[in-house]
């Protein structure tokens, strides 16, 4: 069982461009219709939680809005 | 006379474009008429607004203090221009993006749902034609033949299809404005 | 969702200590904010917040100089490997580099490049190639692809009027004062991850003294390209990398053994 | 031909290419974009040049080439372009080529904003260049007058074998106004007896701007200034609003000067008696009229967006006769009508002769405005 | 220190060097390349920075970088070249920083003549770059007052943080002339508060000249116009000969100022009662010792180098409160005393006012004497 | 001596009609003399006087238009490629080159050469490599070779302060836009005559329309390298050669069939 | 018997640069001391009647100031 | 007091050294002094000249007219200057080089065969020392001691070597007009 693992996205950084959300292997965020930020965007969230902590998505933010977690090794199983 | 509207909102939301068509609509009552952006580098998701000036005489300032009419699109617009609505004057309010109240008692208050009454006509992008409608209705700076000549001609080509369903946006927009 | 509490887990990845908190004026998707991210990470990493100086240029990232989170100095359109020069010779123990886009670097800026890069001068050059103006609104650049439009090649780039894009890294690398020099994009993780390497490569060159380095990074213009981030993305893909290809076209022969 | 709407940058572009225009080169730069962007896609479809230069020291050089071979040439740019552009145009001048140059301003100094304002006066009218050169230099308030001006701005530029400068604020290129565009005319076949086509022996033709002996360069300084007085002879343009009866005189050019009319109507409302001189050319400058207004006026009010350029040239002429107050917005503000009302108003109240420098006395008023 | 022969290019250099300076960046042009060949063996000597840049543009964005580092830098070039660098300077006063340019004069426009001229006068006091800003502009006359006025220059472009110009007709860069070198002190070690230097959060600093937001642009502006009433304040040099009985005043600067003391001292021997005052400062203008002059005396005969450009500041000075002339020789032709002999001459046998502007008469005058 | 009548004889070589019957301002043995010489048999050979306009550059040539007998115009300092871009696009018809120094050409004009060899102008540049500035008194060019003196480099050429000499071909042949870069020296009969073939190919490069052309012609500079004429020519041989190898940089398709 | 020739000096051209004495191969030209240029050199000449009239002189000659000739081939022998 | 020479040659007879020479004197004798070149872009071939002003007071113009004297080392150089010369003032002719008299008979012509004693002293650089020799003997301009001084100061370094001869070349100069 792979690691799990969690995004948070900055608000105030993300400007939805959505790339975050094709280059996810696990096909887990996409944008928060609920919210609209201060420069008029929908932000990125997770919507399921098979996030296993990869970074792909920090990887290619370039807003630098997502803060990667991922369980600790010995946590897991 | 003399009488200037501010138009402001999101990149996007067509505040440009709505100036341009009141200065066609000037024009063809062969009014003076200047249109005057306010102009930055090339970044979404900034505001954009302008100012369309329209007289009977040569025009002097592009750009005024205290607008006759205010159409504001979203929030941070409300909040940078209601309080500089001439005393007398209009505001507009885009209410789908704004979710508080005018403050100011001394002008006409126009609150329309442009966003949401454009998606009923199935694209949102009508919001804009929608409370541009809605202020004409109450303001008369131009008449409706006007408008509607002027949407003709700022659409042309590829965009010509466009004119119809402007024109019904603008109707819309009048149409909740005097039934309110 | 299964609550995961985040206090019990590690930092995979966070927002770069050199990169301010803040929101940049980029449109979105724009990999202005890749390569920023990418500089940070390798600045933080080497230890060098406190003994770099940017350069900030004439473009979308004139303002580069809000983002980063050090000392920066922003220079008139083409002239930053000038003004960097200025710095550096001034400040020889700093890291000096520049940050440009490619109608800066390579159009208006072409002399000043040229001239630093014989020099061998010192400094490294990070060197954002977008195929187009972006700040101005898109107009064509030196490094348009054939036929692409713009709005100041709107029928598409013709090469018997326009001629044919420059070749920027290819072009430096004949220079005997450049020790490093090389290609990437920024279109995917991968090749994210080698941008990162190669401008890992880039500042080592110039702590250790070596000479001029440059990085060009293949980067999206979405709103001037008319595309969605993603697109914009496939578009490099299948149509810059062909005519810009990926790779090292100078590597000081001290650079070799270098990990990074 | 009927009106239509025009934004100021492609309203000039299109009557530089009704004038005749023949070969186009630029670069882009916020707020004159648009022109470039225009001048890419008309000229080609007519067969004549665009070219996107590299810079704009690219740019002026090709203009200067091109205006070898005697055809009708332009560029446009915004201020920092426009700096690029001294040397080359101090070379155009000495080489007795005509060519036109349209700046679309903006705040200065440095990179500075994008805003519309009137810094390079200076620069335009006193010459930015070395040596002594002199350019014309017009600022037109209004699209259609600036439709009007570029048209006619490659005569002149031809006339006198001299630089033709068509000032506009970044206001008047970005705004939009109705305006009639003037007929196309041909593009010229002829070629002038002085430029280049490829000629040798007594055909030879030379194209120079260096003579290392001081006597023959002398000569041809002479020569730029006597053409010089020509130009100040005939080619002074004013506007003038409400000045019959006028006792006190606004003096503001382009977008200043219109927002100066404005105010001048707001204040005869009030009933107080203000009239508006608007230069238009700045180079050649007005001096008649001014001499003609302070001799008529007893306050002057001198309107711009910079911190008092042409107020130094009205005060030149007007060596005193009357007194002269300044306004300024710096840096990329624009002033509102408001503003220049309450300038009006206080001097209606107190028309007495101020005491110091206008300037000064305006630092000391606007510093609270600006430090708010 | 005993007063030794200097050529006034290696003058300058020596006298920069000497005044701490720790980084200098040019490129070659006559008549200024003495300069830079001398810096090129003095600097590195003293392990300071010397680097021949790629270009004027090169040179000025050069001496832009190092100015932000808070050292001590300069650049020297001659006309063609501060055409170039009218960007970089606009930048440059934009960021409020320090600097010491040096133009060697020569005769212009365009690549023109290398003799000496003081046609770089009003793109040097004027600005020839975009926007407003104030450079401090001086003009020796010897290759002393150029020593002591480049050694003092560093001082006050910190003072200001400013540009500190020292303009040199081609003549005095290429003089000899005796001289005695102020000590050498000692090069500075602290780093000013605003200058970048590597750090970072809260120890970031941030030097530009951009500011999108015209409000905060026009802050900047006011700063350095207020400046600049400071410097107007402090900064007038000047010097007066024969002044205190005169009935005529000369007034020149640099090469035509020195020239035109010959002149004086003929014309006094003939028992002519002429004086002159020769501005050092040029920006500051010497407004209150001109207004004094123009109290005194009868008659104003302005001499340069160029075709009346400090003419018409005088005249905005005297306004109109005695007769004002104009003597000048142009594109790189120096006066002989014998000629503002003559003029003085003239002038004394026929002191009544005159009828015209000083230039157009003068034209009249010097058009047969040009064109023989 | 035995009296030969030159009316029998026939004439092997005699000055060509597009260099203009006067004394140039050069120095006694400097090599723009030939230089010049060989651009004028080029153009009479190929007929072009009437057809020509040269563009002077800053620098010993400046005055050159005085030179050639046909069309010239002067240019800036270093913006001889754009000058001559403005005239080439207006006069298609007509042969356009310029004459250029390489402090002009290399060190101020740089970017002008660069964007005039990427757009594949179809202009000839004639570029005279002395390794110095001649007209200013002998400064560093960036061709100066390593260690050389110049009166800006008086202790010699210090390639850790100021780099190492611009290959101009070497770098303009990365051009896409460049058809035919060539680089020939002027010291010795046999060079010379290969020089002028080069030269005649530059040209027929414009002829046929074919794109950017530029010869690169090493020349002495007598004077500010202090050595009389014949040994500025062994030094050229036994230094600059070696630095600036002589040879065809780029040759387009078109071209190789040309026999000249 | 090679063909012989001769040459010509503009003396008004020539800045008696030498390159044509280094290059002739017949070690025939020479600067005429007697003669003084208004620019105050000592123009060549020919000092030997040996010129084959290879024009070699003339290719080095910055100044183009050698008209070289040759006797027409008829004439010869 | 004032006085003004100007000296003119071919490029490389040492007339701009000569100034110099005369500026070093000058100073020597306390005495205010400018040396002006023509300057020009380096070309060989070419004609130079310079013109050194030497006064008891801060000097003005640092070139004139009419100066007192003027050295011409060769014959463009009498053709263009002669006529300048002060009435009353010096005429240097280098006569070596120069194949006519002087016109002008209200000056002091001093014919000296410059090239010629330079070299009898064997190097015919010298010339310009010598012909500075016959117009010092004649003006009293500066003082012999001075000029050794000032020989001494503008001859440093590798140059040193050329003091005496020099100062030999001066001397026979100053013999051989004296003896005339
Ligand atoms: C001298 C000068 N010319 C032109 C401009 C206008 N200008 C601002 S940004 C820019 C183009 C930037 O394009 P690029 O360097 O490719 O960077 P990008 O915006 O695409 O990142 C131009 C032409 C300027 N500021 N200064
Ligand atoms: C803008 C500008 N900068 C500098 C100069 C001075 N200048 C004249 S010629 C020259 C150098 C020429 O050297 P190069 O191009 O190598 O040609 P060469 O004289 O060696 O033939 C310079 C720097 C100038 N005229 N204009
Ligand atoms: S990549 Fe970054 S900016 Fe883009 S949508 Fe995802 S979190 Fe937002
Ligand atoms: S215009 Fe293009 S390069 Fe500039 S911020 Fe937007 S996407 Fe990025
Ligand atoms: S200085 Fe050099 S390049 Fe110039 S003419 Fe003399 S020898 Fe030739
Ligand atoms: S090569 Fe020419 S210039 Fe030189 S000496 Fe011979 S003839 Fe005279």
């Amino acid at each position: 069982m792979p690691l799990r693992g969690t995004i948070v996205v900055d608000e105030n950084l993300c400007k939805a461009c959505e790339l975050c959300i094709e280059a996810c292997p696990q096909h887990v965020i996409g944008l928060n219709a609920e919210i609209i930020t201060p420069r008029g965007f929908h932000p990125a969230h997770l919507i399921q939680d098979e996030c296993t902590g990869c970074g792909i998505c920090a990887l290619v933010c370039p807003e630098a809005a997502i803060t990667v977690y991922r369980e600790k090794r010995g946590a897991q199983g | 006379m003399q009488n200037e509207t501010l138009i402001a909102g999101f990149g996007g939301q067509g505040v440009l474009f709505t100036g341009k068509v009141m200065a066609h609509a000037a024009m063809a009552e062969n009014l003076q008429v200047t249109w005057f952006p306010s102009y930055g580098p090339e970044m979404r998701g900034g505001t954009a607004n302008c100012t369309v000036v329209i007289s009977d005489q040569e025009i002097g300032s592009p750009q005024v203090r205290q607008p006759r009419a205010v159409i504001a699109m979203n929030l941070p617009s409300l909040d940078k221009y209601e309080n500089q609505v001439a005393p007398g004057g209009y505001l507009v309010i885009n209410t789908s993006m704004v979710n508080r109240k005018a403050k100011r008692e001394d002008i006409h208050v126009l609150e329309v749902p442009g966003t949401e009454l454009a998606e009923e006509l199935g694209d949102k992008r009508l919001a804009n034609s929608i409370l541009l409608g809605a202020l004409l209705a109450e303001s008369k700076f131009l008449k409706p033949e006007s408008i509607e000549k002027a949407l003709e001609e700022s659409l042309h080509g590829k965009k010509h299809d466009m004119v119809d369903i402007n024109k019904k946006a603008m109707k819309k927009g009048a149409d909740y404005i005097k039934s309110k | 969702m299964v609550a995961l509490d985040i206090k019990d887990m590690e930092v995979v990845y966070q927002h770069p200590d050199s990169l301010a908190n803040v929101s940049t004026h980029y449109c979105p998707g724009c990999t202005h904010g890749i390569a920023h991210r990418l500089v940070a990470e390798v600045i933080d990493e080497m230890g060098l917040a406190e003994h770099t100086i940017g350069v900030a240029s004439v473009g979308c990232s004139a303002f580069s100089y809000n983002y980063f989170d050090f000392d920066f100095v922003q220079a008139p359109h083409g002239r930053a490997p000038a003004m960097a020069t200025g710095v550096k010779r001034c400040k020889p123990d700093r890291i000096v580099f520049t940050y440009q886009g490619d109608g800066d670097m390579i159009s208006i800026g072409a002399g000043e490049i040229i001239a630093a890069a014989g020099r061998g001068e010192n400094i490294t050059v990070i060197f954002m190639n977008n195929a187009n103006y972006g700040m101005t609104g898109g107009q064509m650049a030196p490094t348009t692809l054939p036929g692409m439009k713009t709005t100041s090649s709107p029928n598409g780039r013709d090469v018997e009027q326009t001629g044919y894009p420059i070749l920027a890294s290819e072009l430096l690398a004949t220079q005997e004062g450049a020790s490093f020099i090389a290609r990437r994009s920024l279109h995917d993780p991968k090749n994210i991850r080698m941008a990162k390497k190669a401008i890992r490569m880039a500042f080592e060159t110039q702590v250790r003294g070596l000479g001029f380095s440059m990085v060009e990074l293949l980067s999206t213009c979405p709103t001037n390209w008319h595309m969605t981030p993603a697109n914009a993305a496939k578009w490099m893909e299948e149509k810059m990398i062909p005519y810009f290809p990926i790779g090292d076209y100078k590597v000081h022969p001290a650079l070799s053994e270098l990990k990074v | 031909m009927a009106k239509e709407l025009w934004k100021g940058n492609e309203a000039f572009a299109e009557a530089a290419i009704r004038a005749g225009l023949q070969a186009y080169f630029g670069y882009p730069i916020t707020p004159q974009t648009e022109a470039l962007e225009y001048m890419s896609s008309r000229m080609p479809e007519l067969g004549r040049v665009f070219l996107q230069a590299e810079s704009e020291l690219g740019a002026i050089n090709m203009v200067y080439g091109a205006a070898c071979t005697g055809v009708r040439t332009m560029t446009s740019t915004s201020s920092p372009g426009t700096s690029l552009m001294m040397e080359g145009l101090s070379y155009i001048a000495a080489t007795e080529l005509p060519m036109v140059l349209v700046d679309v301003v903006r705040g200065g100094p440095g990179l500075g904003t994008i805003s519309p304002s009137q810094g390079d006066y200076n620069q335009m009218v006193h010459g930015g260049g070395h040596g002594d050169y002199y350019p014309i230099v017009m600022a037109p308030a209004g699209v259609q007058e600036t439709v009007d001006i570029v048209y006619g701005m490659f005569d002149l530029a031809e006339k006198y074998r001299s630089i033709g400068v068509v000032m506009l604020d970044g206001s008047i290129g970005q705004m939009i106004e109705p305006a009639e565009m003037p007929p196309m005319l041909e593009v010229r076949k002829d070629i002038p007896e002085w430029a280049v086509r490829g000629g040798s022996g007594k055909d030879k033709r030379i194209l120079t701007s260096i003579n290392l002996d001081p006597a023959e360069m002398e000569k041809m300084n002479l020569r730029l200034l006597k053409r010089w007085k020509e130009v100040e002879k005939n080619e002074v343009r004013f506007a003038e609003y409400y000045m019959d009866d006028a006792k006190i005189a606004i003096i503001g050019n382009g977008t200043a000067g219109r927002i100066a009319l404005s105010a001048v109507r707001a204040a005869r409302a009030a009933g107080i008696p203000v009239g508006l001189l608007r230069p238009i050319s700045l180079s050649p400058f007005p001096v008649k009229a001014v001499q003609e207004v302070a001799a008529q006026v007893d306050n002057i009010l001198v309107v711009e967006m910079n911190a008092g350029m042409m107020l130094e040239d009205v005060l030149k002429v007007v060596q005193g006769k009357t007194s002269v107050e300044f306004y300024g917005r710096i840096g990329g503000v624009m002033p509102y009508p408001e503003e220049i009302l309450a300038e009006i108003q206080r001097i209606a109240a107190n028309p007495s002769p101020i005491n110091g420098h206008p300037r000064d006395l305006w630092i000391e008023r606007i510093e609270p405005v600006i430090n708010r």
